[in-house]
C-alpha cells in the first residue's frame, strides 16, 4: 500500500524537518509550551507519514520493530533514573537537585518575564528529553501493531 | 540504611515502575533471567509495604513529599504554606491496605512465574503486572485527588490489558473492553469532580480540601460522581456486570490481584466519605445508600453465582457478593455516626468488622481464584460440567479450595467467621434485618461451594483426568502462603484486630488527624 | 452569562458524548462518544482556570504578567496523555473483537452474559 | 493469656482456640467409637460391591453428577426469581453503560433531596 512517487520522496524529505521541528518542542519544554509528550508526538508522526507513504516491508526494513521497543523502554529507564537520583543524593524521591546549582541546567531564572535561559530549570529538561523519546518509541509501536493488525485480515476469516 | 527508610513511600513506587520498564531488556537474557527479576522486584516492593506499615503503626501517619530537600519539609517554605506537590500521606488505613496489597502481590508473581511458563508474551505480561501492582499501591498511598486519578488510570489500563491478554476467540478481548470503557468513563466522571473542588478550594490535597470544605450544591454534585464512580469500581451491584465478565476471562493469577485492585477503589470509596467529606455529608443517608448498594451487592451476587457453569464466573458473583458485605460492615459504621451513643456500641464494631472483612476476602478470594487457576492450567476448562474426580491426584489443590470454600462461607476456626461475626452482630443491633439477609446469604455462599467443590473434586477418576498432576512448586507455595495466613487469622483473629484493624478504624472516623498530619500545626 | 459561556459548552459537549455512547449501536462510534466526553472535560478543567484578559502562562517575551492559571493546564495535558492510552487500548480491542466476531455491532459482541 | 486471641465483638466473645480443641476432642471420641467396631467384616471386592438390585454398575463417566444438576430442585424452585434476574445481565455494553449512568443520577437524587 505504498503511496505514489511524489508523495514518497516528499514524504522522505519532510521526514527530517519534523523530527528537527519535534526535538526543538521537546528541548524547548521548560520555556515554550510543549515539552516531552507533545514533542514525541510530533517526532511520532515523522515516523508515521513514513510508513503511510512507503510499504510497510520497506519501513521495517529501515527501521526495526524492536529498536523502537528499546527506544521506549530507555526513555522510561532515565525517566524513574532521574527521580531515583534524587534519593541516592540523600534528597527525597522526584527532587529537582540540578536546579540553581550553576551546573547543567542550573542557572537561576529571574522571576517575572524574561528571554528564556536554555540551560534552567534543573531535571525538567532532563525529564522532557526522556518522556520525549519513550513517547517517541511509545506511539509508532502503537501505530505499527495497528497497521500489521490491518495487513492480515485475512487470517481472521 | 536510613535513607532508604526515609524514602520508603518513594521506593514503593518506584520499584515495581524501574522492574516493570526494565522487564523487556532483563528477559532478552533469558527466560530465568526475568524470572529472578521480576520475584527480586515483587519482593522488594512487598518488602517496602511491609516495612511502611510497620513504621505507621508504631508512629502514626507518615507523609512523604515528592520533590522537597528534607523529609520534615512537608510544605517547603517557597510553596507559601499551601502543600503544591504530592503529597503520600499514609494513615494506619492506608497501612492495612498496603499489607494486603504486598501479600496478595507477592503470591500471585509468585502464582504466574509457573503458570505462565509454557505460554508466549511473557515479558508483556509481567511489565504490565508490575505497572497494576504499582497503580494499585499508588492507589492506597497517595494523599493527593489528582493524583489518585492517575494511578486509577493506570491500574483500570493494566488491568484491562491483562484481563484481555488470552485472546481466547475474542471473549476475553470483550471483557477487556468492557472493564477499559466503564472505568475510562468512571475515570472522566471522576476528573470532573476533582475539577468542581479544585475550583473552589484551590487545591488537590485531600486534606488541604477536607480541612476547607464547608458544603456547597456543587460539593455534593461532586460527593455523587466520587462516590458512583468509585462505586462502580469496586462493583457494587447496579453496576458489577463487569466484574463477573473481566475477572472470568482474565488468567487467574490477574484475577486474584484485580479482586485487590477493587478493594483499592473501596478504600478510596471509604476515604472519599470518612476524610474527604468528614463532618460535611449526612452520615445517616450516605450511611443508608451503602447499606442498600452492600445488601444489594450481597443478595444478587450469591443468586446469580448459583446456577452458575464456569468456576471462575461463580467466584466472581461471590467477590461481588463479598464485597456487598464490606459495603453493609462499613455503611453501619457510616450510619451509625450519626448519633454518637449508637456509634460506641454498633458503630465501631461494624466498622472493624467491614474493615476485617476487606483483609480477610483478599486472602481467601486469592486463594480461590488461585485454585481455580491450577485447574485451567492442569485440565484447560473452566465448565464445571466437564470437570470430576480430581480430588484422587490434585490432593494438595483440594486441601487449599476446602480452606478458601470454607472461609469464604464463614465457617467457624476461619478468618472467614471472625470478620462475618463482628458484622452480624453489629447490624443485628442497628438493623435485624440486614443481619437476617447477610445470614441467608452466607448460608447460600456455603451451598454454592458445595456445588463447586463435589462437581471438581469428588465422584471417581474420570478418564480424561486419569493421568492429572499436581500444581507445580511455586503454585503450591503461593497458595501455601494465603492458606496458612487464612488459617492465622482465623484462629487469632483478636490480636489481627488491635494490631491492624483498629488503629486503621479510628484513623477512618478522625478526618481531624489526618488533615493535621499534613498541615502540621496550621489546620 | 458570558463568563459561564464555556461551560455551556462543555455540558454541550458532554451530553453529545453520552448521546452517542448510549444510544449508538456500533462500538467504534461509542468510542469516539468516550473521546468526545473527555474532550469535554478537557476543555472544562481548562475554563476553570481561565481569568479575565490574562495571557498564556509562558514566562518567556510575556507581554504582561496577567496570567491564566497553569495548573489547571497541566491536569488536562495528564488526562489528554491517559486519553490517548485509552484510545489506543480501546480501538486495538475492538480490532481483534472484529477479527473474531466479524461484527462491531454492540448488541452482538454479548458472548458473557447471565 | 486467654484474651490474647478472644475475639470480644461487644456484645460476645468468640475464641478460636477453644473451638478447634472441642472439635478436636471430637474428631478423638468419634475415633475411639470408630476403632472399637468389627474389625472381621468382609472387604472383598464383591462384597463390598455397591447393589444396584442386580444390573452392572455404570461406567465412570455416567455416575458422576455434574455440576449442572447440582440444586436442581433450588433453581427450579426459584425459577420466576431467575427468569427475572438473568436477562438482566445481557452483557451488552451500552446496558452497563446505562446501569452506571442511572445510579449516578438516582443517588443524585436520593443525597439531593434527603441532604
Amino acid at each position: 500500500m505504498s503511496m505514489s512517487k511524489i508523495i514518497r520522496t516528499t514524504a522522505d524529505v519532510m521526514f527530517m524537518f519534523i523530527m528537527v521541528f519535534g526535538f526543538y518542542i521537546v528541548l524547548h519544554g521548560h520555556l515554550t509550551p510543549g515539552g516531552g509528550f507533545q514533542g514525541g508526538a510530533v517526532i511520532a508522526t515523522a515516523f508515521i507519514l513514513l510508513i503511510v507513504a512507503h510499504h510497510m516491508d520497506d519501513f521495517l526494513g529501515w527501521f526495526k520493530k524492536d529498536s523502537f521497543q528499546t527506544c521506549e523502554m530507555s526513555g522510561l529507564v532515565l525517566f524513574i533514573g532521574t527521580a531515583l537520583a534524587a534519593i541516592s543524593l540523600g534528597y527525597l524521591f522526584f527532587m529537582n537537585f540540578l536546579s540553581g546549582k550553576g551546573g547543567l541546567f542550573g542557572q537561576f531564572v529571574p522571576f517575572g518575564i524574561n528571554q528564556g535561559f536554555m540551560s534552567t530549570a534543573g531535571t525538567i529538561p532532563i525529564m522532557n528529553i526522556a518522556v520525549g523519546i519513550e513517547v517517541l518509541g511509545g506511539l509508532t509501536i502503537i501505530i505499527l501493531y495497528m497497521t500489521s493488525g490491518i495487513q492480515s485480515p485475512e487470517e481472521g476469516k | 540504611m536510613d535513607i532508604i527508610l526515609d524514602n520508603l513511600p518513594g521506593l514503593l513506587i518506584a520499584i515495581p515502575l524501574l522492574g516493570a520498564f526494565l522487564t523487556p531488556l532483563v528477559s532478552r537474557a533469558g527466560d530465568a533471567a526475568r524470572n529472578i527479576w521480576v520475584l527480586l522486584t515483587v519482593a522488594l516492593t512487598s518488602l517496602c509495604g511491609l516495612l511502611i506499615a510497620s513504621r505507621v503503626l508504631e508512629t502514626g501517619t507518615i507523609v512523604y513529599t515528592f520533590g522537597v530537600q528534607h523529609l520534615s519539609e512537608i510544605i517547603p517554605p517557597d510553596s507559601g504554606g499551601i502543600p503544591i506537590r504530592i503529597i503520600f500521606t499514609i494513615d494506619p488505613l492506608s497501612a492495612f491496605m498496603l499489607i494486603i496489597a504486598s501479600i496478595v502481590s507477592f503470591c500471585i508473581i509468585l502464582y504466574s512465574l509457573s503458570s505462565m511458563e509454557k505460554l508466549s508474551g511473557k515479558d508483556g505480561f509481567f511489565t504490565l503486572l508490575l505497572l497494576l501492582i504499582a497503580g494499585v499501591y499508588g492507589m492506597i498511598a497517595t494523599g493527593d485527588l489528582f493524583n489518585f486519578f492517575v494511578f486509577l488510570e493506570i491500574s483500570s489500563l493494566a488491568g484491562a490489558a491483562l484481563v484481555a491478554y488470552r485472546i481466547d476467540k475474542g471473549v476475553a478481548a470483550e471483557a477487556g473492553l468492557k472493564y477499559a470503557a466503564l472505568s475510562t468513563l468512571g475515570g472522566l466522571l471522576f476528573l470532573v469532580a476533582i475539577g468542581f473542588l479544585y475550583v473552589q478550594y484551590n487545591s488537590l490535597n485531600m486534606a488541604v480540601i477536607a480541612s476547607r470544605m464547608n458544603l456547597t450544591g456543587l460539593d455534593i454534585i461532586a460527593f455523587v460522581l466520587f462516590f458512583t464512580a468509585l462505586a462502580m469500581k469496586c462493583g457494587a451491584v447496579p453496576m458489577h456486570f463487569w466484574t463477573p465478565d473481566s475477572y472470568a476471562m482474565a488468567p487467574s493469577a490477574v484475577t486474584a490481584f484485580l479482586v485487590v485492585s477493587s478493594q483499592a477503589s473501596l478504600y478510596a470509596l471509604f476515604r472519599v466519605c470518612f476524610t474527604l467529606y468528614g463532618g460535611q455529608i449526612n452520615p445517616l443517608t450516605v450511611g443508608w445508600v451503602m447499606i442498600i448498594l452492600g445488601v444489594l451487592s450481597m443478595f444478587i451476587g450469591v443468586t446469580m453465582a448459583i446456577p452458575q457453569k464456569d468456576v471462575k464466573r461463580l467466584m466472581a458473583y461471590h467477590a461481588v457478593s463479598q464485597t456487598g458485605y464490606m459495603l453493609l460492615g462499613v455503611g453501619v459504621g457510616l450510619a451509625a455516626l450519626s448519633s454518637t451513643c449508637m456509634f460506641n456500641s454498633v458503630g465501631m464494631t461494624a466498622l472493624k468488622g467491614g474493615l476485617f472483612h476487606i483483609m480477610n476476602h483478599a486472602l481467601y478470594k486469592g486463594l480461590l481464584f488461585l485454585t481455580a487457576g491450577v485447574i485451567m492450567y492442569r485440565c484447560g476448562t473452566r465448565n464445571l460440567n466437564q470437570l470430576g474426580g480430581l480430588g484422587h491426584n490434585m490432593k494438595w489443590t483440594m486441601v487449599f479450595f476446602m480452606i478458601g470454600a470454607l472461609a469464604i462461607a464463614g465457617i467457624p476456626p476461619f478468618n472467614g467467621f471472625a470478620s462475618k461475626l463482628l458484622i452480624y452482630e453489629s447490624t443485628f443491633l442497628f438493623n435485624p434485618l440486614l443481619a437476617v439477609i447477610a445470614m441467608v446469604v452466607s448460608i447460600l455462599t456455603l451451598a454454592s461451594f458445595v456445588k463447586v467443590f463435589h462437581s471438581m473434586f469428588m465422584g471417581p477418576k474420570l478418564p480424561e483426568y486419569e493421568d492429572v498432576k499436581e500444581a507445580p512448586a511455586p503454585m503450591l507455595i503461593a497458595m501455601a502462603i494465603l492458606a496458612i495466613l487464612v488459617i492465622l487469622f482465623g484462629i487469632f483473629p483478636q490480636t489481627v484486630i488491635d494490631t491492624l484493624v483498629a488503629p486503621a478504624a479510628t484513623a477512618l472516623i478522625d478526618y481531624h488527624g489526618y488533615a493535621a498530619a499534613v498541615l502540621g500545626a496550621q489546620s | 452569562m458570558i463568563d459561564n459561556l464555556p461551560f455551556l459548552v462543555v455540558a454541550i459537549t458532554i451530553l453529545l458524548g453520552l448521546y452517542t455512547l448510549l444510544f449508538r449501536k456500533d462500538l467504534i462510534k461509542m468510542i469516539m462518544g468516550i473521546s468526545l466526553i473527555e474532550a469535554g472535560v478537557n476543555l472544562f478543567l481548562i475554563a476553570l482556570g481561565y481569568r479575565w484578559e490574562s495571557i498564556a502562562p509562558i514566562f518567556t517575551g510575556a507581554p504582561s504578567l496577567a496570567m491564566v492559571m497553569p495548573t489547571v493546564q497541566a491536569l488536562t495535558l495528564t488526562s489528554i496523555v491517559i486519553g490517548v492510552a485509552t484510545l489506543a487500548l480501546l480501538l486495538s480491542m475492538v480490532m481483534i473483537i472484529y477479527r473474531h466476531y466479524h461484527t462491531t455491532d454492540v448488541r452482538e459482541v454479548t458472548k458473557l452474559q447471565g | 493469656m486467654i484474651e490474647a486471641f478472644t475475639l470480644s465483638t461487644g456484645f460476645g466473645s468468640w475464641n478460636a482456640v477453644f473451638w478447634v480443641i472441642s472439635f478436636a476432642i471430637a474428631l478423638i471420641i468419634g475415633w475411639l467409637i470408630w476403632s472399637r467396631g468389627e474389625k472381621t467384616y468382609e472387604t472383598s471386592a464383591e462384597a463390598t460391591a455397591s447393589f444396584l438390585s442386580g444390573n452392572a454398575e455404570p461406567e465412570k463417566e455416567a455416575v458422576h453428577i455434574r455440576a449442572g444438576n447440582l440444586y436442581w430442585g433450588y433453581t427450579d424452585a426459584l425459577s420466576g426469581y431467575y427468569r427475572f434476574i438473568k436477562p438482566l445481565h445481557t452483557g451488552n455494553l451500552s446496558d452497563y453503560f446505562l446501569a452506571y449512568l442511572f445510579v449516578t443520577a438516582l443517588m443524585l437524587i436520593v443525597v439531593v433531596i434527603l441532604k
